[in-house]
């Protein structure tokens, strides 16, 4: 295997220390097409620098802690692949748009409290009880909701989404495609519960479909959609007079 | 709802670049989009300045037609067409219906607003030639 | 907040921790539950599994034969009560992540879904498409938010258990974001940590599952149960070591050799591909060393082939595969054989803890995969791992509210003192210590690199002694480690070093209850005892944490109700 | 409110990109060039038109509606290049109350310009 090397720079921030974030240059060997820029990171971590900061624990694209700007665009880093970038440098950042607490580390403490207003979980006028067994449900009222519930929770659509890094109250991309997601699920009945939040003042109107979101998301959720549904959904709600109105 | 024990933290602020549209294509041409509705806003109350000097009386009416105004309108036109661009395939990937149950595939619908775009375009186009005569 | 005070307190936010904090609450709305997680909740491991959870479902299947299956599978080393209570259990839990909302995949009628897994005589395992455990996980978390008596600290890393006189009253943990020990008391508390994986080189595992909660309890006292049971699954990619589903040969993929020979007909002839676990493992290394492996750069390899189920059937039933095969090893699945070899999964051992997740030490509880509750014995059955989860974390969840309702409440007194002296330990032997020379980063790879060399697939006497010794060098090593960062804001060095220092101590466990459980039983496989011993080994291993790095090992009797020991033939 | 101004919004963008591109080749293009005859070039053909109350809500609809979806769209525009201002309220009455003013003025353009007649 020939020996390569790739260049990364990664941005660098104690808040004990440092004013600001700045960049620091790393080697790195690149000895296997698979690798990926989170590989690049552990060996720094493991090897050349212990004290870069950085979340990670699946590195297989599921548990949603890795993003972080990949050359300027919001990437998961264990899916981001040396061989796209190589030869060129890397330049590694903490995700657009957040606080950051430490090197490529972002406070999103905001966006936990966001999910939970949308209420994402069943609400439901009356409970069934354990012993009727499951609500009946067909692989075709799934498919109705499937893709807004793979949202993984990594704010990549966050750090994509300008109004977002203009307006940090607004409610953004994957809080609301969650709430689409129980919205539209056959088992739920807490529509009007959710209202309030997706529809107020830093709800889905504050949107003006950038549709970024959607290109950078990892799983294919398609928040712009979800968003732009919610106002069209809600809209022909008041529109039309015996709409779809429970 | 679950409360979150916290600790405040010294962080650095986010702080949007002012060129942020500028940095990056699909910024850029997001801006592009919404930027169409400038030109096309000038050209329609062009329209409706045309309509009002139809008042002016039969001697009086010269309808607009200089140079200039035609490069103004070739612009206008391709600000146009990229609103109808975006605009009907973004709608198109919104909108759903069920057909017997089945969700009409986006692709399908995009299609669909496209036919509807052309169809509505030979029809005005054919009025507005033909009365002419 | 310093000292913060909750009526239960569960240490990991995976599918069991979660579920135990719901059960708490729901016993008794009234008891206030704390939660601490190393990471946000759903970052847990839990998010991973692919494969599925199972349950009795349908009118055609039994619990009893749900028994024997997962009996069967353990080599006997299950305890039947626990099993039997299980698998009565599993199908509420299941119904009751329906009602929470899980998209549980569906029969044409609306019923919950079931397909084949491993080791299973019937369909039984319930999924959620190609993501179970990713959209069970999200379930409980989302639904988790809705209780006002659960408090969570996230992002806070326990290094040590509270312990005063005999019965545990809380933890000390460290916020990662300020770098602040805390000590957060609770009249009970509940281990749900996961499990252990990072141990090892080559692991389907998250670099979470470093087994924190089994080293906790093994240095508060707590025996540790059967941790010569390390389950290895037969296909990981090599290189990252990423999972490919058992649901691949469920589907009818076919396991070759490089003589392109299905070679499983001369291990289980009866079930090929859907053989158990520990054995498929094992007749892959048996090929690899008589030298019908296919040679790599990562070492050798065996071929999974989906080729012959055509591009239809992979493009609807394992799309994630093919994505999967793209990205990491260059090739569509469609026309290529997939590359894979055995890869450490899971692990059966754990803390040593009854039924009901309770341990010996008095408030302290376990469930989940950190936790040896009895169930899986020598190997666990694919797609038994989610349902424990539910059903001992939801048991954990209640027997510790029930507990808490009426234990003593937890003075301040001794408690800040042990805060103190946690603090001042880590603070010594991390931040504040001068002259070391060691990286962690090279101590853990060669740990790891250790582990699977000499407590692998097979194991020997000579394998475990040298293994012992090596990992004698690397405490002596890590003694001298040196820590490059001195911030106390989200250092993430220091928590690697805790996670080396409990990864040390439960590897050594897993080499001690190896090395004296002198013959074969499920994933544990001697080469030198090649036999099962009923007379001397039908029993648990405990092994109890000392000052030196060899546990004290001591046994129990396996609980034996309806099924007799039986040889265990595929 | 913001519920009916998107209803506008999404109402204006359709016809503006349903009917504005024909309109602008044909009146703004083809014909000054004289490539085709246009109805607007002649004063008779013109008038003719314009006296159809048909083709008068067909030219509110066109002028109007579209100004809805200028006005958000700029609006938001505005916000998104960093003046928050336009979020405001007084932004919205000038914006939407600009839209709601062209369609005033186009009523009243349509109805005092020439007027109505079937013939
Ligand atoms: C790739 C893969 C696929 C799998 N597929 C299946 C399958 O198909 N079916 C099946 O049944 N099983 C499967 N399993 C096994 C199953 O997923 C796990 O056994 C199970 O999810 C473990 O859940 P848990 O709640 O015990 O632990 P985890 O989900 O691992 O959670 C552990 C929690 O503990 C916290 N924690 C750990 N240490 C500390 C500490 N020191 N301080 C504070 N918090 C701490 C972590 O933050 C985390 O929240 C699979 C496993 C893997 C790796
Ligand atoms: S919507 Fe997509 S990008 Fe946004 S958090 Fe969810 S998975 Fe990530
Ligand atoms: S990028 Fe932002 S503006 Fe809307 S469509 Fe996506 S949330
Ligand atoms: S490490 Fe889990 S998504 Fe990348």
């Amino acid at each position: 295997m020939p020996d390569k090397t790739i260049t990364i720079r990664a941005t660098r921030y104690d808040p004990e220390k440092d004013e600001k974030p700045r960049l620091q240059s790393y080697d790195v060997p690149f000895y296997d097409e698979s690798m990926v820029v989170l590989d690049a990171l552990n060996h720094i971590k493991s090897h050349v620098d212990g004290s870069l900061s950085y979340r990670w624990s699946c590195r297989m694209g599921i548990c949603g802690s890795c993003g972080m700007m990949v050359n300027g665009m919001p990437k998961l880093t264990c899916n981001a692949f040396l061989r796209d970038y190589w030869p060129r440098p890397i330049v590694v950042e903490p995700l657009n748009n957040f606080p950051v607490i430490r090197d490529l580390v972002i406070d999103m403490d905001d966006f936990m409290h966001k999910l939970k207003s949308i209420k994402p979980w069943i609400i439901r006028k009356q409970e069934i009880p354990l012993g009727a067994r499951e609500h009946r449900q067909t692989n075709e009222q799934i498919d109705d909701f499937r893709q807004f519930s793979e949202c993984i929770n990594c704010m990549l659509c966050y750090a994509a989404c300008p109004v977002y890094g203009l307006n940090s109250e607004f409610l953004g991309p994957a809080a609301t495609a969650l709430a689409r997601r129980y919205n539209l699920d056959s088992r739920d009945q807490g529509l009007k519960e959710r209202l309030p939040v997706i529809g107020g003042a830093e709800g889905i109107w504050e949107c003006s479909f950038v549709g970024e979101c959607s290109v950078v998301c990892p799983k294919g959720v398609d928040p712009a959609k979800a968003i732009q549904q919610t106002k069209l959904d809600t809209t022909m709600r008041f529109v039309l007079p015996y709409g779809n109105r429970d | 709802m679950t409360t979150e024990a916290h600790t405040a933290q010294p962080e650095y602020r986010w702080r949007m670049p002012a060129d942020w549209w500028a940095r990056q294509r699909h910024y850029f041409l997001y801006v592009v989009r919404e930027f169409t509705a400038l030109p096309l806003a000038l050209w329609l109350l062009w329209l409706l300045v045309e309509i009002k000097r139809a008042g002016d009386g039969p001697g009086r009416y010269a309808p607009h037609g200089s140079m200039p105004f035609v490069v103004f309108s070739v612009v206008v036109l391709l600000f146009a067409l990229y609103h109808s661009y975006t605009f009907l395939s973004l709608a198109g990937t919104i909108l759903h219906f069920k057909v017997f149950d089945r969700p009409v595939p986006s692709r399908l619908i995009v299609l669909s607003q496209f036919g509807l775009w052309a169809a509505a375009s030979v029809v005005v186009g054919f009025a507005l030639i033909w009365f002419a005569r | 907040m310093d000292f913060e005070s909750y009526d239960v307190l569960v240490v990991g936010g995976g599918l069991a921790g979660l579920r135990a904090a719901i059960a708490a609450v729901e016993a008794n709305p009234r008891v206030k539950v704390g939660m601490v997680s190393k990471v946000y909740p759903m970052r847990s491991h839990t998010v991973s599994a692919e494969g599925g959870a199972a349950a009795v479902m349908s009118a055609d299947d039994s619990y009893d034969t749900h028994a024997f299956d997962t009996i069967k599978g353990s080599d006997y080393l299950a305890d039947q009560d626990v099993v039997e209570a299980f698998t009565r259990e599993a199908p509420v839990e299941i119904i009751q992540m329906e009602h929470w909302g899980c998209p549980w995949s569906r029969n044409p009628d609306g019923t919950i879904a079931v397909r084949p897994f491993g080791g299973m005589t019937t369909w039984r395992t319930c999924f959620a498409a190609d993501k179970t455990g990713f959209h069970m996980l999200h379930t409980v978390f989302q639904t988790s938010l809705k209780y006002p008596q659960i408090t969570r600290h996230d992002e806070a890393f326990v290094t040590k258990l509270l312990v005063e006189d005999s019965r545990c009253v809380g933890v000390v943990a460290l916020d990662i974001r300020t770098g602040r020990f805390d000590a957060i008391t609770a009249r009970s508390v509940i281990l749900a940590t996961g499990g252990l994986g990072r141990v090892y080189a080559f692991t389907t595992n998250g670099n979470i599952c470093t087994g924190d909660g089994m080293a906790l309890a093994y240095r508060a006292g707590v025996g540790l149960k059967d941790m010569e049971m390390v389950q290895f699954h037969p296909t990981g990619l090599p290189f990252t070591g990423i999972l490919i589903t058992e649901a691949v040969r469920g589907e009818g993929g076919y396991l070759l050799n490089s003589e392109g020979e299905r070679f499983l007909k001369r291990y289980v002839p009866n079930k090929m591909e859907l053989g158990p676990r520990d054995i498929i493992s094992r007749a892959m290394v048996t090929e690899f060393e008589e030298g019908r492996g296919f040679e790599g750069p990562h070492g050798k390899y065996m071929h999974l082939d989906v080729r012959h189920l055509g591009e239809k059937v992979i493009d609807r039933k394992l799309p994630f595969m093919r994505e999967l095969g793209r990205e990491f090893v260059g090739i569509d699945i469609v026309t290529d054989p997939i590359p894979v070899r055995p890869v450490q999964h899971y692990m059966m051992g754990g803390v040593d803890a009854d039924i009901s997740g309770e341990t010996p030490i008095l408030g302290l509880y376990a469930a989940g995969e950190c936790a040896n509750v009895g169930l899986n014995g020598g190997n666990r059955l694919g797609s038994n791992s989610l349902s424990e989860c539910l059903v001992f974390g939801a048991a954990a969840g209640r027997a510790a509210a029930h507990y808490a309702s009426s234990a003593k409440p937890v003075t301040a007194n001794p408690v800040d003192a042990m805060l103190w002296d946690e603090a001042r330990r880590v603070e010594a032997e991390y931040l504040e210590k001068k002259g070391g020379v060691e990286r962690i980063g090279p101590i853990r790879e060669e740990m790891q690199l250790e582990m699977d060399a000499g407590a692998g697939v097979f194991r020997t006497k000579e394998s475990l002694s040298r293994l012992a010794r090596n990992l004698g060098g690397l405490r002596e090593r890590f003694e001298k480690v040196k820590v490059d960062d001195s911030s106390r804001t989200f250092n993430t060095e220091i928590t690697a070093a805790l996670e080396l220092d409990f990864m040390l101590e439960v590897a050594s466990s897993i080499t001690f209850s190896a090395l004296a459980r002198e013959e074969s039983r499920g994933a544990h496989a001697r080469r030198d005892f090649p036999e099962r011993n009923d007379a001397k080994f039908l029993k648990h291993t405990l092994a109890f944490h000392t000052n030196t790095l060899a546990p004290r090992l001591e046994y129990r009797d396996v609980k034996i109700t309806t099924f007799k020991p039986q040889a265990r033939t595929y | 409110m913001h519920l009916f101004w998107w209803f506008m919004f999404a109402q204006g963008g359709v016809i503006a990109a349903v009917l504005i591109p024909v309109h602008v080749l044909v009146q703004g293009i083809l014909g000054p060039l004289g490539i085709v005859p246009v109805v607007d070039r002649h004063y008779d053909t013109w008038v003719s038109m314009l006296g159809n109350p048909i083709v008068k809500l067909y030219l509110l609809v066109l002028i109007a509606f579209p100004f809805f979806h200028f006005a958000h769209r700029l609006r938001y525009l505005l916000v998104d290049l960093g003046l928050p201002a336009a979020k405001g309220v007084p932004a919205q009455a000038l914006f939407y109350g600009g839209a709601v003013g062209v369609t005033l003025v186009t009523i009243w353009v349509l109805l005092t310009t020439i007027p109505i007649s079937l013939g």
